[in-house]
């Protein structure tokens, strides 16, 4: 597994969305930066809780539509034009009409590849070190809403994490170990 | 970026691999280099190589090299024809019905002679069936001073110095394309050129 | 909470009208206070869901799977025994003769193209519009996208003479010259648009499972079957730092999709507008074709859905309430489709062309008028009986009618390559197009196919999008316990 | 090569070069075919498989110069014609171009090619024991033996019967062996007509007419004519000459009173129906107007002439005919503004009535009358053949043998079990003779009921000679060693003659035993056959040794004064001296052929005055409510051909049909019956039923119906039998004529359908709508050169126009002279090695030819226009048909609409302006052929080069196997051009303009020094090689002075669908009819 080194930390259930969003900007108010929510599905104003920025992924995803538009335009017009220019139907070499559905199909192929990889790649680099999965069921891909906050926060005390988190409200607080080992 | 697990990369890996080979085996061509076994180790350089005179052990003057038979004295009609044509066995048998009796290979010439069978030489230069070549038509081709654009030496290279014939440049369509496109052949690169 | 959640009286499909739910007195000035029906009845539990959903993909498959899994193998079957012939024999065991160079392979594809219009379109462009009722069709209409792709995708290549050279259509540096491709015809446009749209949609399908697959890894006990899920997962934890980089994601990927969407059925149906032959040669192809697209990928949606609502007991997930929305996206586009045909009437009269004049009058009253009965009557009138809502809402009624529009859409597109060819500008060459027996092998072959491939897909693969339908409970009805 | 004088090889080593060479390059070519598996390998990198490359042992002289054709001037199918070889192979037979009017070229000559790789044919002698049992292989000696008894016998009960020998030297052979050795000789053919000779023998006391010659005919009325049909006679040319609308003395005016549209009457401008058993009188009634009632022309004062067309005024013959006398009227004012310019003739099937004679004789009347015969439309100095033989000679033959007269019977190139009337009895009498030799080159109807089938070789493996219309003698040359076990004709009866001991025979099989000057150990070159003819011909033909190369050469020679020599007459002094010299010495048998030359007029003799009421009869009534004719099948003829591909698969120009026979129905009758093309019909002629699908013929007389002969074959071979049925069995007799037209017949529908191979879409061309073919009147031409061509503008185009660097490749077809003769389709077939692809095929709409000549009939002017029910062929429109031809083949347009959809770069436009399709690069998504206006396109649907033998697909799609065999088997493979890639299956292809000969020629002008330009005529493509009228005419756009650039600018030129914006490279020149009345 290449996930985060770290699988230390501390986590804690809610039930519903909305516990979660306030137990989040507790968190955040409490000063701590390398915590995470984890949630069965994207819950509304997690991010501002959070104090999350909005992605930077739509940048990039600009960046490679441009890409697209002009690797399309160079490989036709290579292609057509420069190596070898035929005579298709009395059409001059350069057509350029004909050479408009495939950038445009080069450029939504460039971008949406591009910006789904990019995206998975970023949710990785983006974030704390996590839960291990494999050996950690959080149950944050069912039902519930968790709170972790890593040890590797500089704010990170076993003890005083574990009671921030259970006076948040909530359930199954457990402090997890380099092993992977939940207590607690 | 870092793939997530072992699998995933290997696979990546793998499958780049396999697409890059595929690519390079597009581009490279099967054709350099061939060189089949023919029913007669026949060297062109023994016939129409430079010579190269050496004394034996017994102090006698012999010829290791070729003796400079021209190429159209075999090969009779590239200026005429399609095909610049295989000699036919009594072209050979010219010079071997006195020339190099004892010789394993021209004992298997005289076989093939005596029982009147054709020689099955393997092809070498083999072009597929739908393109159409025509050796009249490229030698006899000249340019604004009347010169000959081409002699047979401009495709067939240094053939007269191997002691097997193999196909020594890439031979394929790129590679006569390459030659049609440049401005001093003024030659057309029409399909119809060679496919029709 | 105070006030119990109106949803968990809603305890299945047969319960819900349609109307919203009026809750007397409950409005912020002591009114009725009107909320919609609840997206998922029977009053789940987010555990349901992941039961519900994820089950079949764990167990050993039901009787019923069986019996689809089984008839589904069997025309695939038929569509090997039918491609080894054309294979070895050439493309003369097919209709395709010399007026009429296109048959049902490319009627077929443009069929399976359209049919995977929908997926994407749900996808995307129901998601840009907030609609929350996609999340209960979006998974399986996807994955019936990614399968029609498929089955679409194998009809250009079949169709050609010589398969073993198809991939001379991608401009690979070779030896020949090089030679490479001429990107004036709109086969070429072909290639890029359905292999993009192929692989977006992949894309598209693949990050929506992400979540889904950390569900069904969490759920696992086998350690293989751990280790496959979350390698499939790329290891989400739902932590919302991944969240917040998957939605802006997300939504471009919507953004790019909706007009991905559009163009290739446009570029598709550039294949016929930018030929000279009349009947094909018309402006009005593209949005004609997409709507056209759209209405059938919408059948083919509502016939899936019946049956898996069926076989895998999903009528809390896919309520009627989902199928009544379907139905008015197929009325909605029918007409549009039926405003299409009339309007290649009108132009064809008002452009004055004798060609053209002739190939519609021909569609109409010619030998193969009675294609275009059952294209106008199962795509333009037919869908009308949506205007009754007790239609909408009839289980029984929207399937026919989904197969009806799916068989209309089939003989639209016959339509368009058969009548426009067979009598083109020389009298002398017109001819006839009949089908062979290996068509019909092929055609219904390629639904074996893509019923093997979506039976697989909801054997191995969560059929409905599990975190997305989460999002749209009722939380205070669907959590969990608190331990 | 002074090596191998030295060194003497054996002679094996030299056993048949050519033809073990031409078997290589069949292997060759068989992988051509198999291109798709090579290359495809090939391009994944496999290594191809080893070819070996074999040189000659010794180069034979004459080869030295591989992979450029050879020619050989020969004769096929009694034409003289320039065979192309490669490698020893013959790939092409086209008319001979040192023939100026290309006599007498037809289809079946074309096709001839085909012929002699049919896998079909005897591969060696038979012996056949009469069905009983399989054939047994025996050699050339055992029949030898057999043959040569009994001609010793000279008992006078050996028979020869042979089809019509025309040959000076072949004829002069066969009276030799008849007087030496006192046999019998028959001459028989199916579709032999002596009606005119007689006709012209009882009129004018000599077995002959003049010949016509069209390019001086102003007017041609024509009474079931057929000179189109009937290429043989060699009228095309000059028809065509004077269909220019600017020709010199104007354009001719052509009117066809016929039954059935014929292609003759497809060419008139004016088409009169009338159905065959009415035309004697309708020649009559016309007769009667010019001669009686106008009192025109010298017999208007004969009272023998007016008393025997008494009985025929157009009033009385009114009832059956259906003509009224205004027609009459407006025929003899035509006739008397063109006396003595005008040509009045009739055809074979229109004699072969039981008036025939009356007919023939009413045609000599108007003609004789109007001074036709002194003007310059017949050319009175033409060597003439006038008759093939009637069956007469065949049932006496018949009687004879019944009558236990003939203990021995020798058929060559006859087929009477198949051809002859049932009624005659043959195949039984047959049982009556005690041994029976067949000479055919197949085991076919009459064959196997043989004792020994000693095969012919092919025309083009033997020797032999001919005498045509037009010209006088032509050699047939071997162009090949015979491909198997068999020996020409003339071989055959010279070696059994020289056997027996006669005289001839012997001298000339000596020759041929002698041994040879320079080369002791072998027998001198040539067999005894061509020491025969070569000898006769050197004597009494062409007059020195060095002449008979110069024969060879050019194929034929053409001086009067030769003729003179052959027939040892001298031209003669005064009129009606000359008789027909009888060349055989039976008298009971038909004189083979009559020759004549006249400097001096036709009159009637006393004897003619006399037999003229007798001649003329009275009118006779129709035999019956409905009549049937029998024709000669366009491309089959009388079926010897049938199983021939090419043959099989050329569409008849009218109905277009292609591997079937099929009743022809008036489109009424038709509509009345409630038919659709393809139902069962039962015919029947007295005893005798055939059940054959139904065809609406338009333009056919209402109570009329028409079945061509030629089909129905049992026993030609795998590729032609059964297709269609045997009509000959409908085939009637009287006094002496086979009669195959006017039989009364019933008509019934039998019920079942059969679907018919037809190459044609819609029949009718609206040209209000489409405008796709030019045509106008002659008066509209003269007022408007232009007129005809009229059509839609095309829109503008974003593009700039493409610069013209070099030639331009065009082509011209003029429809005014193209006849439809379908020539070039054939032409074309075998240039481009395209594939028969058999009735289904056909049937499923995928015709393979490059070049097909569209039918149309034209939609007249109709108040309002015509809705969409024209294409249906209304009453209104097919039943008196303006029939058009209009050949269509790749287009070649400057802005084509296949170019631009290609996705793999497989066809795109040349700097010489052709359209270029690569069969190697195709993968064959059919876009092009969608997106070509002409459909003209043809997609290899199949593997046709190539057998598919695979058992399990043979199972699932038995198809393959019909494939295999119409095209693989043997030799067949043999006949292809290795100058085109043969197509393998997948691939789209179309007329190249026949590009192998223009990059032939550019190499031949490198050769030359020339560096690559071409003249005007270096290049001819293989349909305007073909073509007999000069119909098409291909060359350089670019360069103003070209023929085909001069013809493109006329005013009459059109490029077809100007809307469409194609801009094709082929111009149509506008079809004027004379309608000038």
């Amino acid at each position: 597994m290449t996930f985060p080194t770290s699988s230390k930390g501390v986590l804690g259930q809610f039930a519903v969305p909305d516990e979660a969003l306030v137990a989040a900007q507790k968190t955040h108010a409490a000063g701590y930066t390398h915590f995470d929510m984890l949630t069965p599905f994207p819950v509304h104003g997690m991010d501002d809780a959070m104090g999350l920025k909005r992605s930077w992924v739509p940048y990039l995803t600009a960046v490679l539509a441009f890409f697209g538009i002009v690797a399309a335009q160079a490989m036709m017009l290579y292609i057509m034009v420069y190596d070898w220019p035929m005579n298709f139907g009395g059409k001059p070499a350069f057509a350029w009409p004909a050479f408009i559905p495939i950038t445009f199909e080069l450029m939504v192929l460039f971008a949406a590849i591009g910006t789904a990889i990019i995206a998975v790649w970023a949710g990785k680099r983006d974030t704390v070190p996590q839960p291990p999965p494999m050996l950690i069921k959080t149950g944050a891909t069912r039902d519930k809403f968790v709170v972790w906050i890593s040890a590797t926060d500089p704010k990170f005390n076993p003890a005083n994490t574990l009671a921030f988190v259970q006076s948040l409200g909530a359930h199954g607080v457990k402090l997890v170990d380099e092993k992977g080992d939940a207590h607690a | 970026m870092k793939l997530p697990n072992k699998p995933m990369q290997l696979a990546v890996v793998l499958g780049a691999l396999a697409g890059f080979g595929v690519l390079a085996f597009l581009m490279i061509n099967p054709k350099q280099g061939y060189a089949p076994k023919q029913p007669i180790f026949f060297q062109h350089k023994r016939m129409a190589g430079d010579p190269n005179w050496v004394t034996d052990a017994n102090g006698k003057e012999v010829n290791l090299g070729g003796y400079q038979i021209p190429c159209r004295y075999c090969h009779t009609m590239p200026y005429e024809g399609r095909h610049s044509t295989l000699p036919s066995t009594d072209i050979c048998m010219n010079c071997h019905s006195v020339v190099g009796q004892d010789k394993e290979w021209v004992l298997v010439l005289k076989g093939y002679w005596e029982r009147g069978e054709p020689i099955p030489w393997v092809k070498v230069h083999d072009l597929p069936d739908f393109v159409y070549y025509d050796h009249s038509a490229h030698l006899n081709a000249v340019d604004d001073k009347g010169q000959p654009k081409l002699d047979c030496v401009n495709c067939h290279l240094d053939v007269k110095n191997d002691s097997v014939v193999q196909v020594r440049t890439k031979f394929n369509m790129g590679w006569c394309v390459e030659c049609h496109r440049k401005p001093e052949m003024a030659a057309s690169t029409d399909c119809v050129t060679c496919h029709r | 909470m105070t006030t119990p959640s109106p949803y968990s009286t809603v305890m299945d499909d047969a319960a819900l009208t349609g109307r919203p739910i009026v809750l007397t007195g409950q409005g912020p000035f002591g009114g009725d206070r009107e909320v919609d029906e609840p997206l998922v009845t029977g009053a789940k539990k987010y555990l349901d869901v992941d039961q519900d959903i994820c089950v079949h993909t764990e167990q050993f498959p039901t009787r019923r799977w069986w019996i689809a899994f089984t008839i589904a193998l069997a025309f695939l079957g038929m569509l090997g025994v039918a491609l080894a012939t054309l294979f070895y024999v050439g493309m003369g065991i097919v209709a395709p003769n010399s007026p009429v160079g296109w048959g049902t392979f490319i009627v077929n594809f443009v069929f399976w193209i359209g049919i995977g219009h929908a997926g994407t379109l749900i996808s995307a462009v129901l998601f840009l519009f907030r609609q929350k009722w996609r999340t209960a069709i979006n998974r399986s209409a996807e994955a019936m996208t990614l399968f029609a792709v498929a089955c679409a995708g194998i009809f250009p290549l079949i169709h050609l003479g010589r398969i073993w050279f198809a991939y001379w259509l991608v401009p690979i540096p070779n030896g020949r010259g090089p030679l490479w491709v001429n990107f004036n015809s709109a086969l070429a446009w072909d290639i890029f648009a359905i292999s993009t749209y192929g692989l977006v949609s992949l894309t598209f399908w693949y990050v929506g499972l992400l979540p889904d697959l950390a569900t069904v890894r969490d759920r696992a006990t086998h350690p293989w079957r751990k280790a496959l899920y979350n390698a499939l997962s790329l290891g989400w934890t739902g932590s919302n730092r991944a969240w917040r980089h998957y939605e802006a994601a997300y939504l471009i990927l919507a953004a790019l999709a909706t007009p991905l969407v559009f163009s290739v059925h446009t570029i598709v149906s550039f294949d016929f507008a930018t030929s000279v032959m009349p009947g094909w040669h018309a402006t009005i192809f593209p949005p004609y074709f997409v709507i056209g697209a759209i209405f059938s990928g919408f059948a083919m949606v509502i016939t899936l859905m019946t049956i898996m609502r069926w076989v895998f007991k999903l009528k809390n997930y896919i309520t009627l309430n989902h199928m009544e929305a379907m139905a008015k996206v197929i009325m909605l586009t029918g007409m549009l489709v039926g405003f299409a045909y009339i309007t290649e009437f009108f132009m064809a009269w008002y452009s004055g062309s004798a060609w053209e004049g002739f190939i519609f009058r021909n569609r109409v009253f010619g030998p193969y008028g009675w294609a275009y009965a059952i294209m106008f009557g199962c795509n333009a009138i037919v869908p009308q009986v949506f205007w009754f809502k007790a239609l909408r809402r009839n289980p029984w009624v929207l399937f026919i009618v989904s197969i009806l529009v799916n068989i209309g859409m089939w003989f639209e597109r016959y339509v368009i390559v058969v009548t426009s060819l067979y009598r083109d500008f020389l009298p002398s060459s017109w001819g006839e197009f009949n089908l062979t027996r290996f068509d019909w092998m092929i055609l219904l072959g390629s639904f074996g196919l893509f019923f093997t491939l979506f039976l697989l897909f909801v054997r191995v693969l969560p059929a409905i999008a599990v975190s997305e339908v989460k999002g749209v409970m009722d939380p205070s009805v669907a959590q969990g316990a608190q331990k | 090569m002074s090596a191998h004088e030295e060194t003497p090889r054996p002679v094996a080593s030299a056993k048949l070069p050519i033809l073990d060479n031409a078997l290589a390059r069949r292997d060759f070519l068989k992988l051509g075919g198999g291109i798709a598996t090579t290359a495809a390998l090939t391009t994944l990198g496999c290594q191809p498989p080893q070819e070996n490359s074999l040189p000659f042992v010794e180069m034979p002289e004459g080869l030295r110069t591989q992979g450029r054709p050879k020619f050989y001037a020969t004769v096929s199918a009694g034409a003289p014609v320039l065979v192309r070889t490669r490698e020893g192979r013959p790939i092409l037979i086209t008319p001979n171009p040192a023939c100026p009017a290309k006599v007498g070229v037809s289809v079946r000559a074309q096709a001839a090619l085909l012929d002699l790789y049919d896998p079909d044919r005897a591969q060696g002698p038979l012996s056949i024991r009469r069905g009983k049992g399989n054939p047994l292989k025996v050699d050339w000696l055992t029949v030898g033996t057999e043959v040569v008894r009994q001609l010793k016998a000279k008992a006078g009960d050996v028979v020869l019967l042979t089809e019509p020998i025309t040959g000076p030297a072949t004829t002069t052979l066969i009276a030799d062996l008849v007087r030496t050795l006192n046999i019998r000789h028959v001459s028989y053919s199916p579709l032999g007509s002596d009606v005119q000779t007689q006709a012209a023998e009882a009129l004018f006391g000599r077995p002959y007419l003049p010949r016509p010659n069209l390019a001086h005919a102003a007017l041609i009325v024509g009474f079931g004519a057929e000179f189109l049909d009937q290429p043989e006679t060699g009228m095309e040319l000059e028809f065509a000459k004077r269909r220019e609308p600017n020709a010199e003395g104007g354009m001719s005016r052509f009117i066809q009173l016929e039954g059935r549209l014929s292609l003759t009457g497809a060419n008139a401008d004016t088409r009169i129906r009338v159905r065959d058993s009415q035309l004697a009188n309708v020649a009559a009634a016309l007769a009667h107007t010019l001669i009686v009632s106008r009192k025109y022309g010298p017999l208007a004062s004969n009272e023998a002439v007016i008393a025997a067309l008494t009985p025929f005024a157009p009033s009385d013959v009114q009832t059956p005919t259906g003509l009224t006398a205004q027609v009459f009227e407006r025929l003899a004012d035509e006739l008397i503004n063109a006396a003595g310019r005008a040509v009045v003739l009739s055809g074979i099937t229109a004699t072969a009535t039981t008036n025939g004679l009356t007919l023939e004789t009413a045609v000599a009347l108007i003609n004789l009358t109007l001074g036709n015969y002194e003007g310059p439309a017949f050319d009175r100095q033409a060597l003439c053949t006038c008759a093939t033989p009637g069956p007469a000679a065949l049932a006496s033959l018949v009687e004879a043998m019944k009558a236990g007269q003939v203990k021995t019977l020798i058929l060559a190139g006859v087929n009477p079990v198949y051809d002859a009337p049932r009624a005659l009895g043959f195949a039984e009498a047959l049982a009556s003779v005690e041994l029976l030799v067949s000479l055919n080159d197949r085991l076919d109807e009459t064959s196997r009921l043989c004792d020994y089938l000693a095969p012919a070789s092919h025309p083009l493996e033997s020797w032999s000679d001919t005498a045509m219309p037009g010209i006088a003698v032509a050699v047939a040359q071997p162009v090949l060693r015979p491909l198997y076990d068999t020996h020409g004709l003339t071989d055959i009866l010279v070696s059994w003659g020289a056997s027996a001991g006669s005289g001839g025979a012997l001298e000339a099989a000596a020759l041929a035993a002698r041994p040879d000057a320079k080369n002791p150990a072998q027998k001198s070159a040539g067999s005894a056959g061509y020491h025969f003819i070569r000898n006769h011909l050197v004597t009494h033909v062409v007059g020195d040794a060095k002449s008979w190369d110069d024969l060879l050469r050019s194929g034929f020679v053409a001086e009067a004064t030769v003729i003179g020599r052959w027939t040892g007459l001298t031209p003669p002094a005064s009129p009606n001296t000359i008789t027909a010299r009888p060349l055989t010495t039976d008298p009971g048998m038909m004189p083979l052929i009559g020759i004549g030359f006249d400097t001096n007029t036709f009159a009637l003799t006393d004897a003619g005055l006399q037999a003229l009421p007798t001649l003329m009869g009275k009118p006779t009534a129709s035999p019956a409510d409905l009549e049937l004719q029998l024709y000669p099948h366009f491309a089959l003829h009388d079926g010897r051909q049938a199983n021939n591909g090419w043959l099989q698969e050329l569409p008849d120009p009218i109905t277009r049909l292609t591997w079937a026979s099929a009743v022809s129905i008036a489109p009424k009758r038709f509509a009345e019956m409630g038919l659709k093309d393809g139902d069962l019909m039962e015919v029947s002629v007295g005893e005798v039923t055939l059940t054959l699908p139904a065809y609406r013929h338009a333009g056919l007389h209402n109570d009329q119906l028409a079945i061509p002969l030629g089909q129905g074959r049992t026993h030609c071979g795998e590729i032609g039998k059964n297709v269609g049925v045997n009509a000959f069995t409908l085939m009637g007799q009287h006094t002496g004529r086979f009669v195959r037209a006017a039989l009364p017949v019933t008509l019934k529908k039998q019920g079942g359908f059969q679907q018919l191979p037809g190459a044609q879409g819609a029949d009718v061309i609206d040209r209000k709508p489409r405008p796709l073919v030019p045509l106008t009147t002659l008066a509209a031409y003269q007022k408007n050169p232009k007129s005809g061509t009229e059509q839609e503008e095309g829109g503008r185009t974003i593009w700039p126009e493409r610069e013209k660097k070099g030639p331009q490749w065009g082509m011209a077809i003029d429809l005014n002279k193209c006849t439809g003769c379908a020539k070039c389709v054939v032409g074309c077939q075998a240039e481009n090695n395209i594939p028969v692809v058999g009735p289904q095929t056909i049937i499923a709409g995928r015709e393979m030819s490059w070049l097909r000549i569209d039918r149309y009939y034209d939609a007249p002017e109709k108040a309002g226009g015509w809705g969409d029910e024209v294409w249906a062929g209304p009453l209104d429109v097919v039943e008196e048909p303006v029939t058009v031809f209009e050949p269509m083949l790749c287009q070649h347009c400057e802005n084509a609409p296949c170019e631009t959809v290609c996705p793999f770069n497989a066809t795109m436009h040349s700097e010489d302006g052709l359209n270029q399709q690569v069969y190697n690069r195709c993968v064959g998504t059919r876009y092009c052929a969608n997106n070509c206006p002409f459909k003209v396109r043809r997609y290899n649907w199949f593997e046709y080069s190539k057998a598919q033998t695979n058992p399990l697909f043979s199972l699932v799609f038995p198809e393959i196997k019909a494939h295999a065999i119409r095209n693989t088997r043997g030799r067949m493979q043999m006949k292809n051009n290795p100058e085109v890639t043969v197509r393998s299956r997948g691939v789209m292809e179309k007329c190249s303009f026949c590009v192998q000969r223009i990059r032939e020629a550019r190499a031949e002008s490198t050769r030359q020094g020339n560096k690559a330009t071409l003249k005007d005529g270096d290049v001819v493509t293989a349909c305007m090689e073909a073509c007999p009228t000069e119909a098409i005419v291909f060359g350089d756009l670019n360069d103003p002075n070209s023929r085909a650039a001069k013809l493109c600018a006329d005013a009459r030129s059109m490029r077809l669908l100007e809307s469409v914006g194609v801009k094709p490279a082929v111009h149509y020149l506008t079809k004027v009819r004379n309608d000038n009345t």
